[in-house]
């Protein structure tokens, strides 16, 4: 690509690549997200490819194939989409690449078997538009994500890419950009819900010699992918993002800081820094403009605590991730002692969309305290499992029952965690709460990076806070005393409880040690260890006292308080469940009821996943 | 950072230099503050966490009481501290009792636990036989000396203070300013026959060429000797035999210029001068 | 344990600037090249960075994803997100741990497979999720992991 | 302006109340080993006293490394600040004239600090080898 000099240079390009888009007869799109990958993507994109090649309807005659990033709706992956038309296929195989070609790129037929079937209406959709799992979602952050082609820039440029940015640098003061993040109510999505443009305003009124912005990609959150579907779907517009943030504090120097467990990721983001720079986005002089900035990519280590503000500039510093006391903010002593501007890729990638749409579009969506709209991963139990944006203020009912089609057949729902380990989980009752930061750190958990993990009746709450707590056990950078020790004592007696050791003062002990960790730790992680504990034992404190009083696991997950029985007048002897012990535990002839043999079970639960009759139980 | 501020400790005023950490502050004027992490000679650290005070302060409309470390809290216009407050106390017995269950043997946190109250650990105890509390000063000091031969290992509940591979250390200068930095004194170290052994390291030590005597490694002179650009020389003698040596030097000196019928003369230095 | 070839450290040191701030990429690309960081290394890296071998140690010890002894040619990394958590990761681990006979973050001693968990591959959508070499494969159940992992096919809608 | 303190070797009867001095000011006891100031024989009641001269560039300030030893702005004296000694002992290594020593009671490092510019061991003497005066000092030269 040609270095791009002016504003007009880039209008000009966009301009000539989107008559060259025009000409395209059609477009297959192959969902190359985290999600679809995992379900062997590549290979049906290789076959799509290997296809178009053989059924001659290949670039050479304005065809066209894209891989892209995630497209969402996960669930169903992996996912193809031809263009025109939103023609969206689900559960494709690369054995479907052949018809798929043939019907619906060469012919303008569909392929039935291929598209989504709506569970309600039990009709086939033909376009994703009319899969409820996508109304009822508001795009903004992920707008362009599964759209395009994410390693390459012409792409993202087409698709209406830095323009923002020629907006801001030529018709905008520093101070003017500041100002209209200010208004439009910005707040930080990585958790903390911080206003965006007063974070900003801070760094430039604090001395330095140099200020630096930071994109924080650590996304260290078990459960939560936006910001990874974010920077392999759509690099573009986090660097754009980044550059209009660079301008308005006056930095020039940035860094993204990205998980190293995010591997496509990296790529992808050094790969868009590298497009930009050669295009004259990036580096000296941007757009032809005096303003020079460029941007530097930090592989983390694998921490969880780099994820926090102070620990991240320690990593990218080179240090080990240990975070320092912030009561002098990071945004005025920051990276190398130096203002600095950190915020998490969700934010960075709607910051140019604010630029061109305005404050009152912004303000349209969402709520007076949190406008705009978040990112969410829809996780665990819900049937459309994927990557979501949604307003400010819907209720977690409509998030979960409305576009994540409630839960699997025969399950009843239990909780949501959100906020990852520093969140918290929310009950059946708390379902009509609005999603914003306000309403769910007032709920008792928080809004974290975005993940939303859906539990059904058979997860534990206790172990469920256990198992953030050995999570943290393990992630905790071991700086503090009330982090380190606290959290392993936690754990200790969180053990207690699962393993039917507790007695009655555990839950008394539990609460006085929180409290502690919670105001006495060093850094966020620290003070927000004890959430899921707290939260659990606040809205499933029943369950606490089954496992210690009655030494019983209800959900029959904590294995040594769970004993599994069949129930007779259930069990259709399938025989299924016999096939599935890994122990031979099982007994019982063909269609006559079965029985497991305590002696030999190892409570895996593995009878219990499949009885297509729920005829497994915990024995009271 | 000269300009005074108005702050409130434990409901009496007091006038500081804005910045100032509170626990210097609370030092100087004598309330006492537990801490097991901190050391003048390196930055303030806020690891231990036993200096934890309540503190108020009008943030946006609405004044919040917290706690925060006093070693890392810098004062400013209208704060109100209390040192010991039942929140605060309360937080530091059960760091104590965290303490005591990570090092049930240590007598100083026994005694200090014991002060607050604590007289055993409620909490599982940890196996191991080190006092070590990770307050982290032996590897800052070390950083600080400019050995930088030890770093903690790990993290979380895993961590510890650690020599490169748990092996003798190769930038060690056997100063023993970690043991000395110690609170809980748990760095062990021998010394016999002019031989020093620390972190599994056995270091010989500059023997005085007059009497024997041994003070200080031979890694310690030379690198005083490279980073200081110091003459070897000062070294080779113990302190009592430079002193002897200085005193016959002096005395000849007196002699010599009183012979000279001189006025006063001094030796280098510009303190006390020798009439 | 025999000493590794060093040679292509030294290409990997002139990719990244002398400084502080490269010591953790500076780890990344020497994990990668061996699969673990030898520890011959840790003095040419320290002295690159100018920090000390205990620093390169100490940060080669806080973060994940560096590894002191060499991994297994195949390395297996049962997810350990919430979502995969929730939808039965532990069943896995479980399985495997039995089938291969090894601990989460051992090696195998015949240095073939090295199993390990990670805190999550953002591929929660598809949980539970193994990642082999690299390569994340989605929905996996406990029948089905062994094989998997041992290289087999398995009988999902992927194929 | 500060006070000097003067040393007139000649006058020395040896009678080591400095040493008793200096101990009882700076370590509460009577024990002349833990002084800071040390009296050496040269014959029949006669002594040389040896303390520290506060050199211009002095060794135990340019070599201790964690910062502990500063010059003290008011009485010009190189001073110790024990919060601050990690007792590396270099310093006592390096003064070329011996005067830093190590409290064998308690392993503190022991150097003289002209008490804040009024030092006990020329109150103490009784035949004038130890004496203030104040106004500028005599003599600086670089060693």
């Amino acid at each position: 690509m040609q270095r791009l000099t002016s504003p007009d240079a880039l209008e000009k390009l966009r301009a000539e690549l989107a008559g060259k888009r025009q000409a395209i007869k059609k477009t297959v799109f192959v969902c190359c997200g985290p999600g679809c990958l995992a379900n062997g993507s590549r290979k049906i994109a290789d076959a799509i490819g290997l296809q178009m090649e053989k059924q001659k309807v290949d670039a050479s005659v304005g065809y066209r194939r894209c891989t892209t990033g995630c497209h969402g709706f996960c669930e169903q992956g992996p996912l193809v989409i031809v263009q025109p038309g939103d023609i969206f296929y689900c559960k494709v195989k690369p054995s479907d690449a052949a018809t798929i070609v043939e019907r619906t790129v060469k012919g303008d037929e569909l392929v039935e078997r291929l598209l989504y079937l709506d569970p309600g209406t039990k009709q086939r959709c033909k376009a994703f538009t009319e899969i409820p799992f996508y109304a009822k979602q508001t795009r903004v952050a992920l707008a362009r994500i599964g759209t395009l082609d994410p390693t390459d820039l012409g792409n993202a440029i087409a698709s209406g890419g830095y323009a923002s940015l020629a907006k801001a640098l030529f018709t905008m003061k520093p101070d003017q950009v500041i100002d209209l993040v200010d208004r439009s109510g910005l707040r930080g999505k990585g958790g903390g819900g911080f206003l965006t443009g007063r974070k900003w305003r801070s760094c430039v009124k604090a001395p330095g010699d140099r200020r630096y912005v930071i994109c924080n990609g650590d996304e260290g959150d078990p459960g939560a992918f936006m910001d990874r579907a974010t920077m392999e779907g759509d690099p573009h517009c986090v660097i754009e993002g980044m550059i209009i943030g660079a301008y308005a504090v006056g930095s020039h120097e940035g860094y993204v800081y990205v998980r190293e467990e995010y591997p496509l990721a990296v790529e992808y983001m050094q790969l868009g820094v590298d497009e930009a720079r050669k295009a004259g986005l990036l580096g000296d002089n941007i757009l032809g403009s005096d303003f020079s900035f460029d941007i530097k990519i930090s592989r983390g280590g694998g921490a969880f605590v780099c994820g926090e503000s102070s620990a991240l500039m320690r990593s990218v510093e080179g240090k080990v991730g240990e975070p320092r006391a912030k009561y002098i903010h990071s945004v005025e002593r920051g990276l190398w002692d130096q203002p600095t501007v950190l915020n998490n890729v969700e934010t960075w990638a709607t910051v140019p969309v604010i630029v061109q749409k305005g404050v009152d579009w912004f303000r349209s969506m969402g709520t007076k305290g949190s406008p705009g709209t978040k990112a969410f991963s829809l996780s665990g139990q819900v049937r459309n499992t994927g990557l979501i944006e949604v307003p400010m203020g819907v209720t977690l009912r409509e998030v979960i029952f409305g576009i994540g089609g409630g839960l699997f057949k025969r399950r009843t729902f239990k909780a949501v965690q959100t906020g990852g380990p520093s969140g918290g989980c929310l009950p059946e009752d708390k379902l009509d709460l609005a999603v914003d930061f306000d309403e769910l750190t007032r709920a008792g958990s928080m809004m974290g990076s975005g993940g939303m993990i859906v539990m059904d009746d058979r997860a534990c709450m206790v172990d469920v806070a256990r198992y953030f707590t050995a999570f943290l056990v393990d992630e905790s950078c071991g700086k503090c005393v009330p982090c380190r020790e606290g959290t392993k004592q936690l754990l200790a007696l969180l053990t207690d409880i699962t393993h039917g050791n507790a007695t009655e003062d555990h839950l008394a002990r539990i609460e006085a040690l929180a409290a502690t960790i919670m105001q006495a730790s060093l850094c966020a992680l620290g003070k927000s260890a004890p959430n899921p504990v707290l939260s659990t034992l606040k809205q499933f404190r029943q369950e606490y006292l089954s496992h210690i009083e009655k030494k019983r696991c209800p959900a029959g997950v904590c294995k040594p308080l769970t004993r599994f029985v069949i129930d007779e007048e259930t069990c259709t002897g399938c025989g299924l469940c016999l096939k599935a012990c890994p122990v031979d535990a099982i007994r019982g002839e063909k269609k006559k009821p079965h029985t497991i043999e305590p002696s030999k079970c190892i409570t895996c639960a593995a009878c219990r996943e499949v009885c297509p009759v729920d005829a497994v139980e915990v024995a009271s | 950072m000269s300009t005074l501020v108005k702050i409130k400790i434990d409901e009496k005023e007091y006038e500081v230099p804005r910045g100032r950490y509170l626990l210097a502050i609370c030092q100087e004027n004598g309330i006492p503050i537990p801490t097991l992490c901190h050391h003048e000679s390196v930055e303030p650290w806020g690891g231990c966490r036993l200096c934890v005070v309540e503190f108020r302060k009008k943030r946006w409309d609405s004044w919040w009481t917290e706690l925060a470390t006093a070693c890392l809290y810098p004062a400013e216009d209208g704060l109100c501290v209390w040192t010991r407050s039942e929140k605060v106390m309360k937080a530091r017995r059960t760091i104590l009792d965290l303490l005591l269950a990570r090092c049930p043997g240590s007598e100083v946190i026994t005694k200090i636990a014991a002060e607050h109250g604590v007289y055993q650990t409620s909490f599982a105890k940890r196996e191991g036989e080190d006092n070590c509390i990770l307050c982290g000063l032996c590897t800052r000091v070390c950083d600080r000396v400019g050995a930088r031969a030890i770093a903690t290992a790990l993290r979380g509940a895993l961590k510890e203070v650690s020599t490169p591979f748990g092996e003798p250390p190769p930038d060690c200068l056997g100063c023993l300013s970690c043991a000395h930095v110690c609170p809980t004194h748990t760095i062990g170290h021998t010394e016999a026959d002019g031989k020093r052994t620390v972190w599994g390291r056995t270091f010989e030590l500059v023997r005085c060429s007059g009497c024997g005597a041994a003070s200080v490694t031979r890694e310690q002179v030379e690198y005083a000797v490279r980073t200081k650009n110091l003459s070897p020389e000062y070294f080779v003698k113990c302190d009592a035999c430079k002193r002897r040596e200085s005193a016959a030097t002096f005395a000849g000196l007196l002699f010599d210029e009183r012979k000279g019928g001189e006025g006063p003369v001094g030796p280098t230095g510009s303190g006390p001068s020798h009439e | 344990m025999k000493t590794p070839d060093l040679t292509k450290l030294d290409t990997i040191l002139e990719r990244h600037e002398a400084a502080e701030r490269s010591l953790i990429q500076v780890l990344q690309d020497v994990q990668k090249e061996y699969r673990y960081l030898p520890r011959e290394a840790f003095e040419k890296v320290g002295r690159h960075c100018g920090v000390s071998v205990a620093r390169v140690y100490s940060t080669a010890t806080f973060y994940k994803a560096f590894s002191l002894v060499p991994q297994g040619e195949k390395l297996v990394r049962v997810c350990a997100g919430t979502a995969c958590h929730v939808r039965g990761a532990g069943l896995l681990l479980d399985e495997l741990e039995r089938a291969l006979s090894l601990e989460p973050g051992k090696t195998s001693p015949d240095g073939k497979i090295t199993l390990k968990t990670v805190n999550c591959v953002g591929a929660c959508a598809m949980a539970p999720c193994v990642m082999i070499d690299g390569e994340a494969h989605g929905n996996v159940k406990p029948g089905e992991v062994v094989t998997l992992v041992k290289g087999g096919r398995r009988d999902a809608a992927a194929d | 302006m500060s006070n000097v303190l003067i040393v007139a070797p000649d006058r020395c009867i040896d009678c080591k109340k400095c040493e008793l001095a200096c101990s009882l000011h700076h370590a509460g006891s009577l024990d002349p080993d833990r002084g800071r100031i040390k009296v050496l024989n040269r014959g029949v009641e006669k002594g040389m006293p040896v303390v520290c001269l506060h050199c211009d560039e002095a060794a135990c300030l340019i070599v201790c490394p964690v910062g502990a030893i500063s010059r003290c702005d008011e009485t010009d004296a190189v001073v110790l600040d024990e919060t601050r000694c990690v007792r590396c002992k270099a310093c006592l290594a390096a003064c070329p004239f011996g005067n830093i020593t190590e409290d064998r009671v308690d392993g503190r490092v022991l150097k003289c600090d002209l008490c804040e510019g009024a030092p006990m061991c020329a109150v103490f003497c009784p035949s004038g080898a130890l004496v203030t005066r104040s106004g500028p000092r005599p003599l600086r030269s670089a060693p």
